[in-house]
C-alpha cells in the first residue's frame, strides 16, 4: 500500500450515477478516493477499485454489458486476478458478472419494477476483503435500488456458492427482486472480488441514509489493505 | 391539403428569393394553426410572404404552447405584483428563475407539464417530460440536483387509470433514475375529471454558484453556435410535414412517416448534463439554450434575440437521424436530448473535445453576425431571413373573453353542511378508516418506491415527508426544501381561493420541514382558453396566486401553462400546481414528520373551524363536491411558517406535519405510522369531534414537543399570537381519540398501505 | 402445443436508443461493418392446438392490443418450428444462415 | 446491405419474469390457451455486403460475446429477407403464419 491512506479508485463509466457517493463513502471510512475514467487503462496506483452503481451506457442491451468492454476493465480484471480488492455495487455487480469475474447474472426484478427501499440484510461471509468489519450473521439495513437486481445462476453454481461460503449477504424480510436464494451479494473464490446489489455507499451518514451500516464495507477494505501492506 | 391544383407549383425549395418573386403563392398557414390576422402580421413584418421555412418557425413559435398568447396578459401580474425580494437573481422570462440562497449559491427551479403526450403514450410522454424540464435547468448553468412529480389521474379504479398510471410512473422513474436525479416529492391525485386527460407535471431544481448563471443569449460577432446531443429526427413536427408535402411538389418528394410519439433517451441526456457542466466549469460558454418545444426554431430565435447581433445558421450541418427531413421539418423538429451553445471561436475546439469525451455528437451549425437578422441557409440558398425578436417574442397576445360560469353559484351553494356525518365513536372510527384507505389519502409508496431518492447522496428528506430537502453544501449544511401542491377540488369551487390555497399548502409544507420559503414556480393546468368559463378560472387563479405571492413575499420565478386539458366539452378541474422553494441554513436542524419519541406532547397550531367544502371527507364519504373551499389566511400562514422555522432552528420540536386534505386525523395517522408510535388525542373544549378530526381549515400544523421544551415553545406561540392547543401525547401502538374510539396502528397501516397496490397490481 | 413467435420492433421512424447504443459499441469491440442496429422484443408463445385460423387471429389481436404498443411499435406473428439455439462455444445448429 | 437477425432468449432453466407476467395477464385480457410465454430480444443488424461465411462467423462471435450473455441466454443468428410488419389495425402482410 502506498503512503498513509488506503487509495481506493472509483470508476466512472458513461452513465455511472453513484460514483460520487462511492467516493464520499470511501472518504467517510477514512480512505483516499481516486476518480478513475473508463477510457483510461491506468489504475493510477490505487490499492482497490469500486465499480459504482448507476446505468452505465443506459443499461441498454443488458446492464453492465457495454461497460464491461471499457479499457479500464482490462486493468481491473488483471488486478482482481492478482488479489486486488474489487467491489461492484449494483451496476458494478452487473459489470463484474458480465466480465465473468463473478458467476451468474442479474436479471429483471420479478415484479418488473424499479424498487428503492431500505432493506434489511444478513452478512453471511465476514471474511471477504469488503466485509471483515462485520460479523457473520450480523443484520444491517441499507438501501436497495434497482430494476435488474434479480440474481440468477444455475443450480450447480448456486450450490457451489453456498458450499464454499461465497454468499456474502442475503435479503431478510422481503426479497426485493426475486434473487435466487435471497442472494444480495457474492464473492469470488479468493474473497477479494465482491458484488453487492444493495447500496452500502448510501448508508454511511445518518443524515442522508437510513443508517450508517454500510460504512463497514469501506472500512473493511481499508483494513484489508493495511493488513496486506 | 389534398387539392394542390390551384396553387402555383413550387420549386422543391422555397427560398427567400423565390418568396419575393412569388408574392401571391398561398401557404397553408391555417393548417399550421395560424389565424388570418397572424398571417397578415407575418407578411407585414417581412414585407413579403414568408417562405415555407419562415412560416414553420412563426407558426410553432406563435402557437399557444410557445407564445403563451392566451395566458400572457394574465401572467403579467406575476411581474407587476411581484413582492420585493432580495433573493431573486433572475426573474420570469428566462428558462427558469434564479434565487439566491446565500453563501454564494443560487438555485433555479421550474415545473412543467407533459399532459397530452402522457395520455397518448404514458411511458414516453412522462419520460420526455422529465427530460425537458431537466434541460431547462441545465440551460441556466445549474447542476440539476432533484426532481418532483405532481401527478393527476382519473378515478383510481377506472381502466384508463390502470393504463396510464403505471406507464407514467415507470417513465418518470425510468428517465429520472437513469439520469441520477433523486426524486424527492410530488403528488398523486385521483379524480374522474382527469380521465382521458391526466396531468403529468415535472419539477426540477438545480444549483450553481452566482457567477455561473448562464442566459440564453448569443452575443459577440463571430461567435459560433454549436448544436450538440441527439441527432435530429422527425419528432413532433406535426404541421411542418404538411408544409413539406406542400412544398415538395412531387409524389415521391412526400416525406416518409413521421413519429407520432417521441422516445426519450435518458442515457444521452445524462451525457448531455455531464458535458454541459464540464463546459460551464471551464467557462467556455457565452450563451446556452435547451431545445424543447419548437426545437431549433425556438433555440436560434431566442438565442439571437437575447443577444446583440444576428445569427446565421447552416441547416445542412445539423446531424440528422432521418435524411428525408425537409428544412422546414428540421427547424420544427422536437427531437429530444439536444442543446445549443454559443462559444467564442477559440473555445470551440475545447468544447468539441469535451463532447467527444462524453461521446456526445456536436456540430457547429452557425455563427453570430453583426446584423440584426436571423438567416437560415440550406443547400446554398437562403430560406429564412427574419428579425429574430419577431419570432421569439412578438407573438400575438390575446385578450380572450372570460366569464364566471353560470353553474358556479349552484356549486358554491351546495354546502357540505347538509351531508350526514358520523356521530358516535364507532362511526367516527369507521370514517377515519375510510379516509385513510381512500386512494387519495392512502400511501403512495407503490409509486414512490419506483423512484431513486438516494442518488447524489444529499437527500435529507424525501417522500412521504412534507417537503423534499437537499443538502447543498456539505461543509455548512446549507440546504433547500421543495414542495408542490394544488387542490383541484378547491380550485373548482373557487379558482381565486384555490390558487391561493395551493400556494398556502406548499408554503406550509416547506416551513413544516424547517425551511424558510423563498420563491414560487407554478404549472397552471386548465381547460380550453376558448371556453370563457375555463378562461375565467384561469384568470382568477392567476390573480389569486399573484395576490398571495405578494403577501407571502415569495415571487413567482417561472412556470408553465397547460391549456386545452379537456376531453370534449369536459375540462379538468382548474389545477394550479404550485411549487415552493425554501432555504435552510443547516439541514441537520430539519423537522421530520415522524412521531418518533413516546411521551412527547402533541400540539395543534392554528385555528380549527368547520370547513368541509372540497374536503377529502366530503369526497370519500359522499362523493360530493360543493360549497366554499376553506378560507385563506396568508398572514396566519406566514406566522405559522415563522414559528415552525424558529422551533426547528432552536430545537423546540422533534416532529411536525402540516394539516391539509383529510384534516388533522390524516396528519396524525401519517406521523404515527412513520414513527411507529401511537397517539392519544383529546378533543379541545368547544370543538365538535368530527370537525376536529376532518375539517380542512388552513394555517395549521401538528407538532411533537419534547416535554422539556413545552414551556419555551408555548411561550413563543403565545408571544407571537399563534393559537397552540395541546391535543394529546405520543404513546402506545394505537391512535386513540379519548372517549370515542381507538385504532391499532397495525390496522391503520394495513388500511393505509393496501389500497394503491390493490388497485394497480 | 404449437409455438407462435411474435416479433415486436420499434417503428422505423421511432428513435431506438438501445439499438443505437449497441451499434455505437460494436466498433470499439472490433466489429466493423454494421451500419444499423435495431433492438426489439421476441415473444415465444406456447399455444394449445389446434392452431387454426381462428386461433391465429386471436394471437394477432393479442399482439396488437397487448404485446406491441402500436403507437410506437410494429409486430409480426408467425408459427415456428422449434429451433435449436447456440449456447456458449455454440456449435448449435442455428437457423439457416 | 444485408439484414441479419439475432434472437436472444433466456435459457429454458432461467426464470423469465417478463414472460411470466405476460402469460399471467393473458387470461384477464380474455386470451385463453397460451400455456407459456418467454420474452427475449431481437436484434436486426444491417451488415455490409458481402455476407459470406467469414462475415457471418464474425456476427456469430458478436452475438456470443456481446449481444447475448451466454451464462443465462441462448441465441440464434440468421440472414433475413425484410418482412413487412403489421401496424395498428394491421392488415399488413405479416410473415407466413
Ligand atoms: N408522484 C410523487 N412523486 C414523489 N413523491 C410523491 C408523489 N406523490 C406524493 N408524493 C409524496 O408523498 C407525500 C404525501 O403526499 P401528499 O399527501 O400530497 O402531501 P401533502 O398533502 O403534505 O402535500 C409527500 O412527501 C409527497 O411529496
Ligand atoms: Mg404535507
Amino acid at each position: 500500500m502506498s503512503g498513509g491512506l488506503g487509495r481506493i479508485g472509483v470508476v466512472t463509466f458513461p452513465g455511472s450515477l453513484d460514483d460520487r457517493d462511492a467516493r464520499r463513502a470511501i472518504r467517510a471510512a477514512g480512505g483516499e478516493a481516486v476518480a478513475l475514467w473508463h477510457r483510461d487503462r491506468e489504475l493510477h496506483g490505487v490499492d482497490a477499485v469500486v465499480l459504482p452503481g448507476g446505468f452505465s451506457y443506459g443499461d441498454y442491451l443488458r446492464c453492465g454489458a457495454i461497460a464491461r468492454f471499457s479499457p479500464i476493465m482490462e486493468s481491473v480484471l488483471t488486478g482482481a486476478r492478482t488479489g486486488m480488492p474489487v467491489l461492484g455495487i449494483c451496476n458494478g455487480f452487473q459489470v463484474l458478472c458480465e466480465s465473468h469475474l463473478l458467476p451468474g447474472a442479474l436479471t429483471r426484478n420479478d415484479h418488473l419494477h424499479f424498487v428503492c427501499r431500505d432493506q434489511r440484510l444478513r452478512i453471511e461471509n465476514a471474511e471477504t476483503s469488503w466485509t471483515t468489519d462485520y460479523t457473520a450473521g450480523q443484520e444491517i439495513t441499507v438501501p436497495v435500488k434497482n430494476i435488474d437486481g434479480g440474481y440468477v445462476a444455475d443450480e450447480r453454481t448456486l450450490d457451489a456458492l453456498e458450499a464454499e461460503g461465497r454468499v456474502v449477504a442475503r435479503y431478510l424480510d422481503w426479497n426485493p427482486n426475486g434473487s435466487r436464494r435471497d442472494i444480495a451479494g457474492i464473492t469470488n473464490q479468493t474473497g477479494n472480488v465482491v458484488g453487492l446489489m444493495p447500496h452500502a455507499e448510501h448508508a454511511v451518514d445518518a443524515l442522508t441514509g437510513p443508517t450508517t451500516d454500510g460504512l463497514g464495507v469501506f472500512t473493511s477494505a481499508l483494513r484489508t489493505l493495511v493488513g496486506s501492506s | 391539403m389534398n387539392e394542390r391544383s390551384e396553387h402555383t407549383p413550387m420549386p422543391s425549395l422555397d427560398t427567400v428569393k423565390h418568396a419575393e418573386q412569388t408574392p401571391d403563392t398561398e401557404l397553408p398557414w391555417a393548417e399550421l394553426g395560424l389565424k388570418e390576422p397572424e398571417y397578415a402580421r407575418i407578411r407585414e413584418i417581412l414585407g413579403r410572404r414568408p417562405t415555407g421555412a419562415e412560416l414553420a418557425m412563426y407558426s410553432v413559435m406563435w402557437s399557444e404552447h410557445c407564445s403563451y398568447k392566451s395566458s400572457k396578459i394574465h401572467l403579467k401580474q406575476f411581474g407587476t405584483k411581484a413582492p420585493d425580494s432580495d433573493a431573486l437573481l433572475v426573474g420570469i422570462g428566462e428558462q427558469a428563475g434564479v434565487v439566491d440562497i446565500g453563501q454564494g449559491y443560487a438555485v433555479t427551479f421550474k415545473v412543467e407539464s407533459h399532459n397530452h403526450p402522457s395520455y397518448v403514450e404514458p411511458y414516453q410522454g412522462a419520460a420526455t417530460g422529465v427530460g425537458g424540464i431537466v434541460r431547462d435547468i441545465i440551460a441556466m448553468g445549474a447542476r440539476p440536483v432533484a426532481v418532483l412529480d405532481p401527478l393527476r389521474f382519473g378515478a383510481a379504479d377506472h381502466p384508463d387509470t390502470r393504463r396510464v398510471l403505471p406507464g407514467v410512473v415507470a417513465g418518470i422513474g425510468g428517465y429520472g433514475n437513469c439520469l441520477g436525479l433523486p426524486n424527492i416529492g410530488g403528488e398523486v391525485v385521483f379524480d374522474p375529471c382527469y380521465q382521458g386527460n391526466p396531468l403529468v407535471n415535472a419539477l426540477c431544481v438545480g444549483v450553481m454558484r452566482h457567477e455561473d448563471i448562464h442566459l440564453a443569449q448569443a452575443s459577440g460577432v463571430g461567435n459560433k453556435v454549436v448544436l450538440y446531443g441527439a441527432r435530429t429526427g422527425g419528432d413532433g413536427i406535426g404541421g411542418a410535414s404538411l408544409l413539406a408535402s406542400e412544398t415538395f411538389d412531387s409524389a415521391d418528394g412526400k416525406p416518409s412517416k413521421r413519429p407520432a410519439v417521441q422516445v426519450g433517451d435518458p442515457f444521452q441526456e445524462k451525457l448531455l448534463i455531464e458535458c454541459t457542466l464540464e463546459a460551464f466549469q471551464e467557462r467556455l460558454v457565452v450563451g446556452i439554450q435547451d431545445l424543447g418545444a419548437a426545437g431549433l426554431s425556438c433555440a436560434t430565435s431566442e438565442l439571437a434575440s437575447g443577444g446583440s447581433g444576428g445569427m446565421r445558421v447552416e441547416l445542412d450541418s445539423v446531424p440528422l437521424r432521418d435524411s428525408s427531413l425537409s428544412p422546414e421539418e428540421i427547424l420544427m423538429s422536437e427531437s429530444q436530448e439536444r442543446m445549443c451553445a454559443v462559444l467564442e471561436p477559440d473555445k470551440v475546439d475545447r468544447f468539441l473535445e469535451i463532447c467527444e469525451k462524453w461521446e456526445v455528437t456536436a456540430t457547429v451549425i452557425g455563427e453570430v453576425t453583426d446584423g440584426d437578422r436571423l438567416t437560415v441557409h440550406w443547400r446554398g440558398e437562403q430560406i429564412v431571413d427574419v428579425p429574430p425578436r419577431t419570432v421569439a417574442h412578438d407573438g400575438p397576445v390575446l385578450d380572450r373573453p372570460y366569464a364566471r360560469p353560470a353553474w358556479q353559484d349552484a356549486l358554491q351553494a351546495d354546502d357540505p353542511a347538509k351531508l350526514s356525518r358520523p356521530g358516535t365513536g364507532e362511526e367516527l372510527r369507521a370514517a377515519v378508516l375510510a379516509l385513510v384507505g381512500s386512494p387519495n389519502q392512502a400511501s403512495k409508496s407503490w409509486i414512490t418506491d419506483q423512484y431513486d431518492r438516494y442518488v447524489l447522496g444529499d437527500t435529507v428528506l424525501a417522500q412521504p415527508e412534507d417537503s423534499g430537502m437537499i443538502r447543498i453544501d456539505e461543509e455548512t449544511g446549507l440546504g433547500v426544501a421543495l414542495a408542490t401542491d394544488g387542490n383541484g377540488r378547491y380550485a373548482k369551487l373557487d379558482p381565486y381561493t384555490g390558487a391561493q390555497l395551493a400556494l398556502s399548502e406548499a408554503y406550509r409544507n416547506v416551513a413544516t420541514s424547517g425551511a424558510t420559503p423563498l420563491a414560487v414556480t407554478d404549472c397552471l393546468n386548465f381547460g380550453s382558453p376558448e371556453d370563457p368559463a375555463a378562461m375565467w378560472q384561469f384568470a382568477e387563479a392567476c390573480r389569486g396566486l399573484a395576490d398571495a405571492c405578494q403577501v407571502l413575499g415569495t415571487p413567482v420565478t417561472g412556470g408553465n401553462v397547460s391549456l386545452y386539458n379537456q376531453t370534449g366539452e369536459k375540462a379538468v378541474h382548474p389545477t394550479p400546481v404550485v411549487g415552493v422553494l425554501g432555504v435552510i441554513d443547516d439541514v441537520t436542524r430539519r423537522t421530520p414528520m415522524a412521531f418518533g419519541q413516546e411521551g412527547q406532547l402533541l400540539y395543534l397550531l392554528g385555528d380549527t373551524r368547520e370547513e368541509l367544502g372540497g374536503s377529502a371527507w366530503s369526497e370519500v364519504a359522499h362523493g360530493q363536491l360543493g360549497g366554499l373551499p376553506p378560507a385563506v389566511d396568508l398572514e396566519r400562514e406566514r406566522l405559522l411558517g415563522e414559528i415552525l422555522v424558529a422551533a426547528s432552528r432552536d430545537g423546540m420540536i422533534d416532529a411536525a406535519h402540516d394539516v391539509s386534505d383529510g384534516g388533522l386525523v390524516q396528519a396524525v395517522v401519517e406521523s404515527c405510522l412513520r414513527g411507529r408510535n401511537g397517539a392519544r388525542l383529546v378533543v379541545p373544549d368547544g370543538i365538535d369531534p368530527f370537525v376536529f378530526l376532518f375539517s380542512e381549515s388552513q394555517g395549521r400544523a401538528v407538532v411533537a414537543v419534547p416535554r422539556s421544551e413545552e414551556v419555551r415553545f408555548t411561550d413563543m406561540c403565545g408571544a407571537r399570537g399563534l393559537p397552540a392547543a395541546r391535543i394529546g401525547v405520543v404513546d402506545g401502538q394505537e391512535v386513540e381519540l379519548q372517549g370515542q374510539f381507538s385504532l391499532p396502528l397495525d390496522e391503520l397501516r394495513e388500511t393505509y398501505e393496501r389500497t394503491v397496490p390493490a388497485l394497480l397490481n | 402445443m404449437a409455438r407462435v413467435v411474435v416479433d415486436v420492433m420499434l417503428k422505423p421512424e421511432i428513435l431506438d436508443p438501445q439499438g443505437q447504443a449497441v451499434q455505437r459499441a460494436l466498433p470499439r469491440l472490433g466489429f466493423e461493418g454494421v451500419t444499423e442496429v435495431r433492438q426489439g422484443k421476441r415473444f415465444e408463445l406456447e399455444v394449445a392446438e389446434p392452431l387454426d385460423e381462428v386461433a391465429l387471429a386471436r394471437v394477432r389481436e393479442m399482439a396488437e392490443t397487448f404485446l406491441a404498443n402500436t403507437v410506437i411499435e410494429d409486430f409480426t406473428v408467425r408459427v415456428e418450428e422449434p429451433v435449436q439455439r447456440e449456447t456458449a462455444g455454440g456449435q448449435g445448429a442455428g437457423a439457416p444462415a
